[in-house]
């Protein structure tokens, strides 16, 4: 194992991070600052492919399908918002648990009725296609460095709305007590609804980044939903700040993990189970990291000052 | 008991369970029985869960966990008694319920403990999202390890024995599951009724009043937790028997989602809720899988209108607002 | 000019009735006294007027237009600044926060309000949850002046503030009044209660009882209506 | 005699595009029979062990079916057909084929009409023992990720650069491709199915790394392959079914499918095609009702697979010959080419401990 | 002199750069009220809030019934006979009154793990609870959800919770805020009675209900006691006159 390699599989872990990060914005902003748990968020980022791939395949062009992945993930959002979400504000999680569930539902299966069952094809534009040198010899994919210039932006954009604006203040303000920022004339329902929109417009453009490397297909959501919801959970909830650092350590966790622990287990197990042994430690590692930092630190690693 | 109209419904809907596999055995559609089975053990499962979830507001998202250990208990006892190979320090195996049933008890028991001492150390969505991360490394541990099948699952190549009954015959085993089912709801009532009840419900409510009279939250809920987490694996043990087979997706989180769902469409903390509520979506899932290939839509959607517009799940529907003494 | 007109209205917690008939008036610039035992209906009146608890039947007229079937948020853009009960100041803001959140524009500014409550200023950068209870109290009125409503409504103007601020608080509320500002206030200490309102209103078990001139409260009257 | 067919596949979820086409291809044997004593009831498994036991005891028990079919995946299949054969009834798959029910656990009842799940990374093994010195192969940690790399190094007779599982589902493959790129090795061999593949192969494909990829056909199949794009071009795979072969069975039912679904077939329709065509053809000899005779019937496996030459082991999974093809663009349409026979009448190393 | 029952020595409590309590020395002697009085924001509640647990304390100890308890959890001091109030009232909402009496009750008998034994059965229980919601005015209240109850019969019904406790001493914080004069009145005379079972550290900002009950007043400000004594002590002391008390009375 070489210095370069174990250089690479950090800007690796680093760039997993980033890309969770992207789930994550916008899950934490929804789940943190409306204190709404959105099981569906996968499913708007799988809207959010399924959009971008399908206006690209019609235009020939990723950027018009980048678009329109903001577009229909944000649209999706605010009907959402509007229909179901609204309703389920001043219930306990469980009721939000239940009707975001039944959302993956529908959104799954409406998905394929309007796509069909095989995976879409999307790729990545001209523009970023193929891999620059690095310094130390190794080559990494120019997308990769788009995805993590992204995330920073993202990352940065999402910090000064939350904590600098007045917008950000009412939206945190709605958090705790909806019904006294209404009493102060301000209308949260509309505010609400904007930012539903903008967490799904989130989901959405992660789903089109991700879905240029990965199978843009019915389902896809899932997986990442799970990961992102492990981000913010380690980060502390509603905390952007969190959410990046906490989606950095899971992926670097991960990668590292997936790295290193087969060639770890060769020193106790015959070399024939390393891998599968090792790959089933690392599989599990990032649940076993998450469950160590809530052990010591109950509400994450970087818990926002009101939680 | 007061035949108050929440008893009524809860009469009912055990008179029901009952009363579908017996018409159906006399019509000659055993179909029904085995549909009856997953029904009853689903709401076993569920009721379990409700213990923590319904009464003690503890929202795991990893009771799956619970479920499938139960079910891997089954399966494993079951393919050691039937290989002869010891289990574990020369322990054989073995395919009598009963003994598989506390084993199962047992496991999902120190299992809930060691997760429930973590977990119970945050609470809100923190709680919920760690008990998924538990419930997962269980998931990636079933299905990474080869022993058993991984991925692929274990089959249980005859079902489990119980002494003096014929398991193998739907409605035996469909009663044996329904009086487990009848005994766990009972179970549930007498618990959230006694003193124990009252302060795992107190401190749903509000945790800092009752530390403040002297009762140690975190205590009163882990063995609420421990409880719960005895039920499902229970459950798990039963389902795995039914199936004759168990896999890692008993482990999964969409059967996580799966109980919680179950108890918000019966009723959260409603006594009968887990069973109205498995009874809806097994019905839900068998009578729309028959119509069309969309079902997973409009299941979505009946889900969805239940809660928008049936607040309290089912049974609130049906016996208005629950009463707390 | 009339300001707000309460018509007779009944208002409901679930399937349990509040309201059974409250029925009052303010003209513009007036100081009302809203007054009772406990659990007779101040808190829900002033929710109803609020719309936050809208009432089932009979009609509230603030400014001259109904606030019935608007939301709460429009109602208080009529120009309805609330204090309420428990003071419900946002706990993850910072007091600044606090305070720009509910701003609209007006008279009232940062600035003056700072002037009002300096020790306001002096935490502008603490969480809200962790101030003390009077200082709570100095936020949730000045976060309602920040919104410049024609009508200050304060439940519970001082409860649980040590004398010498309760002081300030009630010299605050003068020089609002003079300031031509109308408001609707419940207090349970009637020595320093009734010097400030022009009216009062007596409500007992959800209905208007009494009202008339703070002079015109006699001590049987007291005895009757308030257990003094 | 009536013959009463419970098909259970996954018709939803993100699996559904290999259930549509095993349902498709199934039916399209059905309909050109046109025999009206066969009945096929289809139900979708949501790709859910569970669901599908559920299933399989309705068809079983309410819908009486004589025969089933369908399962796709192997732990379904795992939770479904030994208790069905247990039961009495017929099993023929057509595509899960998990090793534990290929040998001592074989069964009269169960057949299996379209490989042995090792089949075609054992032809892979073969075709990279020429011209590739050191191969680096992955797999998804799970069972049958297990038994491809060890199908494959069963006939690999090379060095090994490294043997990597990866997380199952798993969507970033950076990590494993860093690996790839450091290991020194002259090919990869992957079997990654469904999402995963295509992932893996989009990325692998930015990276820059430029050694040879290889896997079993369905990673390179017609259902996943428009969804990989031009990065699967040049990859080589193995398979028993190709659509450019040039035998009359399969021009037949290319052109068949293609006018009744109106796209390209995957090698899952191909297989429930032949297992629609092995029922039908035991049906017309014998009575499904008379277990032994069906039974004897289908395993005389006398019909005209778009494969080529098809028949049963002793152990009722096939012998047959698997091909290297390669990904290539024809009108713009990616598809395979078939390159070279790697195996002629191959079976399978379970057969032997099958007491059938 | 008899033994304080609480003797708080020296308490220092630290929000970042603001020291909350600095120093905090004080006792509270068997049947005295010991009113605690101060500026808002004075530490009166962080004082509170470490003598029960719910804050640690910096530094400083705590005695309680002749034990150190600086290092126990909130239940375990609870358990030991402290009883206290909330400033902002704190209650199981979905309970009845009773059942909130009745919560306190079962903790104070000890066993919270009985498993079997139906609460609402259980008579001695419920007799028990009631004479508490007796003794504060709640009986015709008894059955209703504490969520529907009024400001003031909340505050009532935490004092029927700390007296089902049987405490060996009161934490009291605010206990007249949100009452009414007639309220007021009535729980005065009641604290006044209720000295005798146990003593009372009250903090109260209501000067007529302090001024009636206390045999101590100390006066915190800004985290520190600046007086302590009798209430004419107080009255007189021109520093508390012109931090606290303005030109009240
Ligand atoms: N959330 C609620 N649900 C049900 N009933 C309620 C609720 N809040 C108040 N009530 C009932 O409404 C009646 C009026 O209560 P309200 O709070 O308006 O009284 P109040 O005059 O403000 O009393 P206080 O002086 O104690 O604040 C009381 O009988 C009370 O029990
Ligand atoms: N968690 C905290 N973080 C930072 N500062 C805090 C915290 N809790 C309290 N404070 C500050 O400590 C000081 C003392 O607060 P405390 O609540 O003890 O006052 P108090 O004497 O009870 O006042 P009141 O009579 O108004 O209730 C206040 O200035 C408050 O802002
Ligand atoms: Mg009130
Ligand atoms: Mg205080």
């Amino acid at each position: 194992m070489t210095i370069a390699l174990a250089l690479e599989q950090l800007l690796n872990g680093i760039q997993l991070g980033v890309m969770l990060f992207l789930m994550a914005a916008g899950l934490t902003l929804i789940f943190g600052v409306m204190g709404l748990i959105n099981l569906a968020h996968g499913s708007l980022y799988m809207v959010g492919a399924f959009a971008c791939a399908a206006v690209a395949a019609w235009t020939g062009s990723f950027w018009i399908g980048l678009v329109a992945s903001l577009v229909a993930a944000a649209a999706a959002g605010a009907i959402v918002e509007l229909a179901v979400i609204r309703r389920l504000y001043d219930r306990d999680h469980l009721d939000q648990v239940l009707a975001t569930f039944a959302l993956i539902l529908m959104f799954s299966e409406g998905t394929r009725w309007l796509f069909g069952s095989f995976p879409l094809y999307l790729d990545i534009p001209p523009l970023l296609q193929g891999a620059v040198a690095l310094p130390g010899g190794t080559e990494y994919p120019v997308y990769r460095l788009a995805i993590i210039a992204a995330g920073a932006l993202v990352a940065f954009g999402l910090y000064m709305l939350i904590s600098r604006t007045r917008l950000g203040m009412r939206i945190r303000a709605g958090e705790s007590d909806r019904e006294m920022i209404g009493a102060l004339g301000v209308d949260i329902r509309t505010l609400y609804t904007v930012v539903f929109a903008l967490g799904a417009a989130l989901a959405g453009f992660a789903g089109a980044m991700v879905g240029a490397i990965q199978s843009v297909q019915v389902g896809m959501g899932e997986p990442v939903l799970i990961l992102a919801f492990v981000v913010i959970v380690i980060g502390g909830i509603g905390s952007i700040k969190g959410a990046l650092l906490g989606a950095l350590l899971v992926g670097v966790t991960d990668t590292m993990g997936r790295f290193l622990l087969p060639k770890l287990m060769v020193l106790f197990v015959p070399p024939a189970q390393a891998g599968a042994i090792g790959g089933a430690v690392a599989s599990m590692l990032i649940y076993i990291v998450m469950a160590i930092i809530l052990a010591v630190k109950p509400r994450g690693l970087f818990p926002p000052a009101h939680a | 008991m007061i035949l108050t109209r929440e008893n009524l419904i809860n009469l009912i809907l055990a008179v029901a369970l009952l009363a579908i596999p017996l018409i159906a055995n006399a019509a000659g559609q055993p179909f029904y029985i085995t549909l009856a089975t997953r029904v009853a053990i689903l709401a076993l499962a569920a009721t379990g869960l409700n213990l923590a979830l319904g009464v003690g507001g503890l929202v795991s998202f990893g009771h799956a966990a619970f479920f499938g250990i139960g079910g891997y208990v089954a399966g494993i006892l079951a393919s050691h008694s039937f290989s002869g190979e010891p289990v574990l320090f020369g322990l054989s195996g073995t395919n009598q319920m009963w003994i598989i049933w506390l084993v199962a008890m047992a496991l999902a028991g120190l299992v809930g403990l060691a997760i429930g001492a973590i977990s119970l150390r945050t609470s809100g969505v923190y709680f919920i999202m760690i008990t998924l991360a538990f419930a997962q490394m269980v998931y990636y541990f079933a299905v990474s390890w080869p022993a058993y099948g991984g991925e692929d699952g274990l089959s249980i190549l005859v079902r489990n024995q119980f002494p003096g009954v014929m398991t193998m015959v739907p409605m035996n085993f469909f009663l044996i599951c329904y009086v487990i089912l009848l005994v766990g709801i009972a179970l549930f009532a007498v618990i959230r009724a006694s003193r124990f009840g009252a302060a795992l419900q107190a401190a749903r409510q509000n945790e800092v009043r009752v530390a403040t009279v002297g009762i140690q939250p975190y205590r009163i809920r882990l063995t609420g937790f421990v409880l719960s987490a005895m039920i499902t694996g229970l459950a798990g043990a039963l389902f795995a028997d039914l199936n004759r087979f168990v896999s890692p997706s008993m482990l999964s989180w969409h059967m996580s989602g799966e109980l919680i769902v179950l108890i918000i469409l019966g009723g959260t903390g409603r006594l009968f809720g887990p069973l109205a509520g498995a009874a809806l979506y097994v019905a839900f899932e068998y009578a729309l899988g028959g119509i069309t290939e969309r079902w997973q839509f409009f299941l979505g959607l009946i889900l969805l209108l239940v809660v928008l517009f049936a607040r309290g799940g089912l049974v609130g529907l049906l016996a208005g607002k629950a009463k707390h003494g | 000019m009339m300001l707000l007109q309460v018509e007779n209205i009944a208002t409901f917690y679930g399937s349990s009735q509040a309201l059974f008939g409250v029925d009052f008036f303010m003209q513009e610039g007036e100081a009302v006294a809203l007054m009772g035992r406990n659990g007779m209906g101040k808190s829900t009146t002033i929710k109803s007027i609020c719309n936050l608890m809208p009432p089932r039947s009979g009609r509230i007229v603030f400014g001259g237009k109904p606030t019935d079937r608007q939301p709460p948020h429009k109602v208080a853009r009529l120009g309805i600044g609330l204090v309420p009960e428990g003071r419900r100041c946002f706990p993850n803001l910072t007091v600044h926060e606090n305070l720009v959140a509910a701003a609209r524009p007006g008279q009232w500014t940062l600035e003056r309000v700072n002037d009002l409550f300096p020790r306001l200023k002096e935490r502008h950068a603490q969480m809200a949850r962790s101030l003390s209870g009077g200082e709570q109290q100095m936020l949730a009125i000045g976060r309602a002046l920040m919104t410049n409503p024609r009508l200050l409504i304060l439940d519970e103007a001082t409860e649980g503030l040590a004398p010498v601020i309760r002081q300030d608080i009630w010299s605050a509320i003068r020089r609002l009044k003079d300031e031509g500002l109308s408001i609707l206030v419940v207090d349970k200490t009637l020595s320093e209660l009734l010097p400030v309102a022009d009216r009062c209103v007596i409500l007992e078990n959800g209905k208007s009882a009494w009202s008339g001139k703070p002079a015109d409260l006699t001590t049987e009257l007291q005895d009757r209506f308030l257990g003094v | 005699d009536p013959v009463k067919i419970g098909m259970i596949t996954t018709l939803s979820g993100g699996g559904a595009g290999l259930g549509i086409d095993t349902r498709d291809g199934f039916m399209l044997a059905i309909k050109n029979a046109g025999n009206k004593d066969i009945t096929v009831v289809t139900e979708d498994d949501a790709q859910k062990p569970e669901l599908a036991v559920q299933i399989a005891d309705k068809m079983i028990q309410s819908d009486k079916v004589d025969i089933l079919t369908g399962i796709v995946w192997s732990n379904l299949l795992m939770a479904v057909a030994p208790s069905a054969v247990a039961q009495g009834k017929f099993y023929v798959s057509t595509n899960a084929a998990p090793a534990q029910l290929a040998g001592a656990n074989c069964h009269k009842l169960y057949f299996n009409a379209a490989y042995q799940n090792d089949n075609l990374h054992e032809a892979m093994g073969e075709y990279a023992n020429k011209g590739f010195k050191k191969m680096f192969i992955l797999a998804p940690n799970y069972p049958a990720g297990k038994d491809s790399l060890t199908g494959f190094k069963r006939y690999y007779k090379g060095e090994l650069a490294a043997e990597v599982y990866t997380q199952v589902g798993q969507t970033d493959y950076a990590a494993e491709i860093a690996q790839m790129r450091a290991s020194g090795a002259d090919g990869i061999f992957v079997f990654l199915p469904g999402g995963m593949g295509i992932a893996f192969m989009k990325q692998f494909a930015q990276s820059g790394v430029k050694i040879p990829v290889m896997g079993p056909g369905f990673s390179f199949s017609q259902d996943v392959l428009p969804a990989i794009g031009d990065a699967a071009l040049g990859a080589k795979a193995s398979g028993q079914w190709a659509p450019d072969f040039d035998n009359e069975a399969s021009k037949k039912f290319l052109a068949d499918f293609q006018k009744e679904y109106n796209r390209l077939p995957s090698i899952y329709a191909v297989q429930a095609y032949d297992a629609a065509q092995l029922i039908l053809a035991a049906a017309s000899k014998a009575s499904v009702s008379d277990a032994d005779a069906f039974a004897a019937e289908l395993k005389k496996a006398e019909i005209q697979s778009p494969r080529g030459n098809f028949k049963f082991n002793t152990n009722q999974h096939p012998i047959q010959d698997i091909y290297l093809t390669e990904v290539i663009k024809k009108d713009g349409v990616l598809t395979n080419k078939t390159v070279e026979k790697i195996f002629t009448d191959h079976g399978d190393a379970y057969a032997k401990d099958c007491k059938l | 002199m008899v033994e304080p029952i609480l003797q708080i020595s020296n308490l220092v409590k630290n929000f970042g750069a603001l020291r909350a309590t600095d120093g905090v020395t004080l006792d509270l002697r068997p049947g005295e009220i010991h009113a605690l009085i101060g500026p808002n924001g004075a530490g009166k509640s962080t004082l509170i809030h470490q003598i029960c647990g719910t804050l640690r304390q910096d530094s400083g100890s705590i005695r309680f019934a002749g034990q150190d308890v600086g290092g126990l959890s909130v239940a375990e001091r609870a358990r030991l006979g402290l009883g206290r109030t909330f400033q902002v009232s704190s209650i199981a909402p979905e309970f009845s009154a009773l059942r909130n009496v009745m919560l306190a009750a079962q903790a104070k008998e000890g066993s919270s793990f009985r498993f079997f034994k139906p609460v609402m059965r259980d008579q001695g229980l419920i007799d028990k609870a009631m004479a508490m919601l007796e003794r504060v005015g709640l009986t015709e209240r008894a059955r209703i959800p504490a969520a529907e109850l009024s400001h003031g019969e909340r505050r009532q019904l935490e004092i029927a919770m700390a007296l089902a406790l049987q405490s060996k001493a009161f934490l009291l914080d605010e206990p007249m805020a949100g009452m009414g004069p007639e309220g007021s009145k009535a729980l005065t005379g009641f604290l006044d009675t209720l000295r005798q079972e146990a003593p009372i550290l009250l903090v109260e900002h209501d000067m007529d209900a302090v001024f009636a009950l206390a045999d101590r007043i100390s006066v915190l400000v800004y985290g520190r006691v600046i007086a302590t004594g009798t209430v004419d002590e107080i009255r007189r002391d021109p520093t508390v006159r012109s931090a606290y008390l303005g030109d009240h009375d």
